[in-house]
């Protein structure tokens, strides 16, 4: 089981939502982050003093999938995340010991 | 229930202790009636003290609209200013001195401010309402008029409630200044004896035939003034005394923690927005109010304010536009609010062209003391209290010694510069002493809070938040 | 579009018919005017039916005043003390009690309350707006006037649209005490019941001679009253009807699922803070409005209403410092509201000074029942509508009997409690009969609206939240 | 401080240009005295030009809350609309607003407007505030009535503050159209040449005497009107102008990016709630200001605003809850402006019960403009600017000429269709051309700025939200 | 060292937090997420434009745990954070590393 | 590739941020988070009903870096962020497996 963690752009969510249901992910995870990176910030101005915003907002979207799907939900998420300009974002891939599902406590790939 | 904290308890006895303090010995000190420098109150003759119901309604509603520009006006404007942690601690500021202020008023304060006597203080003569309030005469339930023949009469109850208002806003003002940091026991005690110390004898000297009165009959200073300032609502009394004490006090306090280091930016601007349009809308009240009747002067006050609210509204976010790229939401309220502050004293002297340019003026030059000069000075004035009341309050009191027109105030003689007056110089003198004497009042009084209760919260209670620290609440619970 | 969904049908089509059902039998029922009983409407002489403009002017801005009480006054005050789920569905009912009572009292409300008649209800004459409206009158156009000569006198419309504010706010309040549960459309159904069946005839008894009036003319209780209660602006008919009807609500619906096992805090206090702001701003027409003229009356009652908002502005927080260590901004709100409540009844008939201490009293009071009582009886007030309205305003009705004197009322004996007059007692029994009947037809209703249509949301929608739910929005989508 | 940006100064440059020019040629233009075909402006006799205080208390009250519709109102209203990264840039498009109109007003606007004059504009009779300000007549300081005798006086300064809240909100209306895209600069010069261009010689036409007049002395079309519009407040004048423009707007500057195809759900409905309450408060001094005074028909008018509100906000939902299985919050608010907006050219001149039932016409018309017909053409009017205005100020429009009716207008013959006039013709008549107008200068004003200054922000601008590309700011910072 | 990483339903968090307090734990983190499944999310209707909202808020809990405690605390919230309903959530468990107590600069299960 | 992820105090963000931009870091990603531990909440008192706050505001930092630069990073952290008060937080540290960067579609270190 891998777990792909991806920050992406916030208006390339719903695009990246849909192409990760066309290839038959059923579940995945979003949190609201800001990042910090190559993309600069920006510098608000308040009554003559100036606030540098150096976190813009991200979006990160967490799935877990069989290790044999990895591949092409990558792929996909590549594909669909990208607009070419800096700050589109990463993505990391880890292991996981172990998945449950709550509701029913099935354990391993059925649970996801 | 739990063990009655002994500081807390403290700390609530404080200012409790302090009014009764003052308000006895207001009481004994005026037991008798000042004998020396009567200044006999303008009062209408015996016979038919009456009020036209026009009139009245207009003063009921004005009373009402510049209560609005306290809560929720200002609570607004400056609530959004803050950080989130701090949103309630400046909200409960304003509502709190909503509470204190009027009690303070009903007391001694009305009395003091507007009860006659020396052109430094008033008397006994409304204290707890006496002679406010109704009474039988004859049988007959019997309102108090107050009232110059000519100029104005109402119940002497919705004189108290109008001014009394501007008793509340006042020191509201000036949390602006001391904002995410100030202990709220400290702050109660200090607008307590700030609005008894500095704002009733200002509040007298130029109202109330004091030091500072001009006399609307002869068109001079009054008999007992050193100057005659035009004051139309309140930019002596209210923004000079309530921008120069914020100035004092945010020196006194010291800045915020991590000032100039950490970023401290509008935790959320489109409060602050509304509460700009309603203290837009709630000036209509202050100082069309202030002509104490639905007169034809109200309607030029009316013009004139909303005239240098939109001119404020355009040349601060127009010289952001120019030297800076972009117009800001908060310079266009801020510089409608400098308008505003700035047509204060002028509203009813004035022409509606003329506020127009004092407007721009104000816009601009608040503009440039909340930028320029507040950076170069490293004070923290938290919202400008100081940048826009101070600034804009001294700058509307000079000129309206500029723009004060006898075709307006129906002088004799000239008055403002334009048209030949002297009426500047008076001003000038006017604006001096006021200023001299709030900011030695009010760092007299900040000294001695300091060492008494001292002025600050904790660092910890600052970096948690006035919000929690001082209150134990939170503003937004969005889970 | 999809098809229409038969159970939202029904419970769409609820309200309206039984709207219909009332109006139709009321026309009906009142079809031949009443032949017993009738008590003259005091109307001025067909001679000269005319109105001061001053008045007039004041009374509109009241009208326009008290509904800024109910949105965005109560829907903010509220909205801000439930969870952020059920922000909207708190609004909601606000906002749509705008719209349904108008059309209620529209329709025939006001002519139930206010049609003269019989001593428990009114009469057809006003139905839809019959009598009320303008006609032309040899050609002219003529507006019909509501006056008691010597007292006030206004075109009716205007009399009907000030009262019609109240109406709309008496059923918002109760919303408080069943918030986060309860079904919308059995709240739409019961709200129009409500009013017609417990504010109707209850604003009749006390403000058209009915069952429970006081005569201002005699200044003793009118012919056929039981009890002559001195309700100036609505303690009776609106706070303790609506305090009481909530305390039935609350125990009948049930507590929050959840409730003090999980925390349950208000999700937006700055909305809290705003809101009571906007109601104390509202509350000068609401009281100063009900001297129905821009009279010294209505400069007393404004003077009594702001007085005590601000005495209890500051009892309640002052209280919790005193006893919690840190005075909160909801306590300063809660109070300042507790305060305005008490002094209802009592706004143009007591001095100044007796406000203040009605409003420290109401603060004291209403803290103790919505801490300490409601912890002990383990009801589930949400938004403690009874704990403030139902308490606050059997105290004021009560300390209304305390206060009241002839010096503001005219009257030629002694009223209240303090100048030696036996007011209380007549209070004490209006007081009884008022709670008595509103809890009796609440709990009638709620019982049949309970196994007709449901009082609660099921379990599945009430996690979920009203919002979404009942209206399927969100109220903030901060992405 | 930065250099200057070039850009930037020029996109600020420009509308100070427009406006320096509009009134340069204005004045120049009217330097002499139109000798063609005046129209004797109505003034009191030079006798006693003189006002009820009580009416101008009215006066300056209404002034007072048209400006509280525009802001915090509308820009509370549409600020809850748009998604949260262009909140601050809907609320600066009102509040610059505010100051921007006011200023054009107060140099030409209103001499354009109310100038008297030919058929087709004003003239420069009020240039500058000139016959407007106050000046001294015989050493008295003497205020310009503006007067009908028998139908209302005031001063001219008071018309002119009041009629000016007009100008300033109905630009304001225009924004819902191109919210979240147009270019703020361009917006600035937008709004000043469609008040100047649009709005002036429409207001002029209907309320000056000149092309779709009415006149109330011999109760016909004015003798130089092609068509006499019965136009209360603004049904023509402010909705329908807006309105129709709304509609060019939103086609000719295209849709929003991903309009259709990403969600854009309105970010704080809680904000459009409070701001639907304050439009419903406000629209009280719009309509029954409208009547200029005191009056009976100010009730009137108060009465049908308030019906036709509260029918609007149940037919809305109540088709919702219908079709749709529940009623919204959304659909509430979105009902009762309808309801305001179709009630305006008619509240002075139906009965209370007819405006019950253009509320409810009005809930129902514009609930299918917004869903079904919207849908179909697929522009993005994003915050339904037409669909409101534009169609519920037709329906509005064109429904007056069914219900007004003699006895509330006092006109000698019939007037509505429902008392068998033939007021419906010259409705629909004035109602076509000023749709027709709007509609053509509109398309032009945006060609000319398209290609010279370009509509909308980059679409880079667009992604990143108004509130930062055009202002530098954020709406919230909640951390 | 393993970290839980539990997807569950916000008005369990309460109970969940004091089972796990009961079995000794005394550090969690949570997060605001919101989750796409099984459980579909809804359509909100505005003025006639429909907005489909896919993901449902949820809560994310962390907590590193030593391995020895791992499947009591699994138990615990498998448990209380249960309803049967789907939207339950997930837990995923992976080892860590390294942990490292901020205050103290202790490492490993001490500084837990 | 080492994942580190540091819960930390809000108000240290800035000089934590600033430290580690100074040693090379380029990139970074935060959350809002909320976490529980032996710094106590607090409770506020809403009319006479208590409301225990036992969750406190945190932000969580997360960072990839190569493992050679792992320690260097963790010291900066450590350093930066305490305040040696009960409250100060964790540090997590994880291995991933790959780490890629979405604009280039990069693998590997080069996608830091
Ligand atoms: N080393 C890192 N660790 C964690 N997050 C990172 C790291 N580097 C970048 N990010 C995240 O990726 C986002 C995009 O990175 P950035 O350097 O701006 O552009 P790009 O990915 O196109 O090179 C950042 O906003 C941040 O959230
Ligand atoms: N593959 C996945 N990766 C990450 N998170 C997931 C995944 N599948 C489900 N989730 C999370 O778990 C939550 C519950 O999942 P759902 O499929 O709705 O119900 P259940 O867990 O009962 O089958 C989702 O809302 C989502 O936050
Ligand atoms: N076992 C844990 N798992 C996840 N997060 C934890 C754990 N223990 C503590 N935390 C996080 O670290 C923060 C600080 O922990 P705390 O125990 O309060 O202080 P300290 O780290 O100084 O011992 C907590 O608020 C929580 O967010």
């Amino acid at each position: 089981m891998k777990k792909i963690e991806a920050i992406i752009r916030h208006f390339r969510l719903e695009d990246v939502k849909n192409a990760l249901t066309e290839v038959g992910i059923q579940g995945m995870t979003i949190t609201e982050v800001r990042g910090f990176g190559r993309q600069k910030g920006h510098t608000e101005l308040y009554r003559g003093t100036e606030y540098t915003v150096d976190f813009v907002p991200k979006v990160k979207l967490e799935l877990v999938v069989p290790e044999e799907s990895l591949r092409k939900v990558l792929d996909v998420i590549l594909r669909t995340a990208q607009t070419g300009q800096i700050g589109d974002g990463k993505i990391f891939v880890s292991t996981l010991d172990e998945v449950l599902r709550i509701r029913t406590g099935e354990n391993g790939p059925d649970a996801i | 229930m739990r063990r009655i904290a002994p500081a807390a308890a403290f700390s609530f006895l404080l200012p409790v202790g302090a009014w009764l303090l003052i308000t006895i010995s207001a009481t004994s000190l005026f037991g008798q009636a000042p004998a020396v420098d009567p200044i006999t109150e303008p009062v209408a003759p015996a016979a038919a003290p009456t009020f036209d119901k026009g009139d009245h309604a207009w003063m009921l509603i004005s009373a009402a609209l510049v209560l609005m520009m306290t809560a929720p006006g200002l609570a607004l404007f400056y609530g959004g200013l803050v950080r989130k942690k701090n949103v309630l601690g400046v909200m409960m500021q304003c509502f709190f001195l909503m509470g204190l202020m009027t009690l303070v008023w009903a007391t001694y304060g009305y009395s003091l401010s507007f009860g006659g006597g020396n052109k430094w203080i008033g008397t006994d003569e409304y204290l707890f309402m006496r002679n406010v309030q109704p009474a039988l005469v004859d049988g007959v339930v019997t309102y108090p008029i107050e009232a110059v023949p000519g100029l104005f009469a109402m119940p002497r109850l919705t004189h108290m409630l109008f001014q009394g208002m501007f008793f509340i806003i006042t020191p509201a003002l000036i949390c602006g200044a001391f904002a995410e940091r100030m202990k709220f026991s400290t702050l109660v005690v200090f607008s307590l004896l700030w609005g008894t110390l500095v704002y009733c004898p200002l509040c007298h000297a130029v109202w109330d035939g004091g030091l500072l009165a001009y006399d609307f009959v002869t068109f001079e200073k009054s008999p007992h003034a050193v100057a005659g300032a035009l004051d139309f609502a309140g930019g002596t009394v209210v923004h000079i005394s309530s921008g120069i004490s914020a100035l004092i006090c945010c020196i006194m306090i010291g800045k915020r923690l991590g000032f100039g280091h950490e970023p401290m930016p509008p935790h959320n601007l489109t409060y602050t927005t509304i509460g700009a349009a309603m203290l837009w809308v709630g000036w209509f009240g202050f100082n069309a109010g202030s002509a104490l009747g639905a007169t034809g002067q109200a309607a030029g006050a009316f013009a004139a304010t909303h005239f240098a609210a939109a001119a404020g509204a355009l040349a601060w976010p127009g010289l952001e536009w120019l030297l800076r790229g972009k117009p800001t939401v908060l310079g266009c309220c801020s510089g409608a609010v400098a308008g505003l502050v700035c047509i204060t004293p002028a509203a009813g002297f004035v022409q509606p062209m003329s506020a127009i340019f004092m407007g721009l003026a104000a816009g601009a030059v608040c503009y440039y003391a909340c930028t320029t000069i507040k950076n170069k000075f490293k004070y923290d004035d938290s919202l400008d209290a100081f940048g826009v009341h101070g600034v804009g309050g001294t700058l509307g009191a000079l000129l309206t010694g500029v723009f004060a027109t006898r075709e307006v105030v129906g002088s004799p003689g000239p008055l403002g510069l334009i048209e030949g007056g002297t009426l500047l110089k008076d001003q000038a003198i006017a604006t001096g002493i006021s200023i001299a004497y709030a900011a030695v009042v009010t760092f007299v009084l900040l000294k001695i809070l300091d060492v008494t209760m001292g002025l600050r919260v904790s660092q910890q209670a600052e970096v948690q938040g006035l919000d929690y620290s001082q209150h134990g609440e939170e503003g937004y619970i969005f889970l």
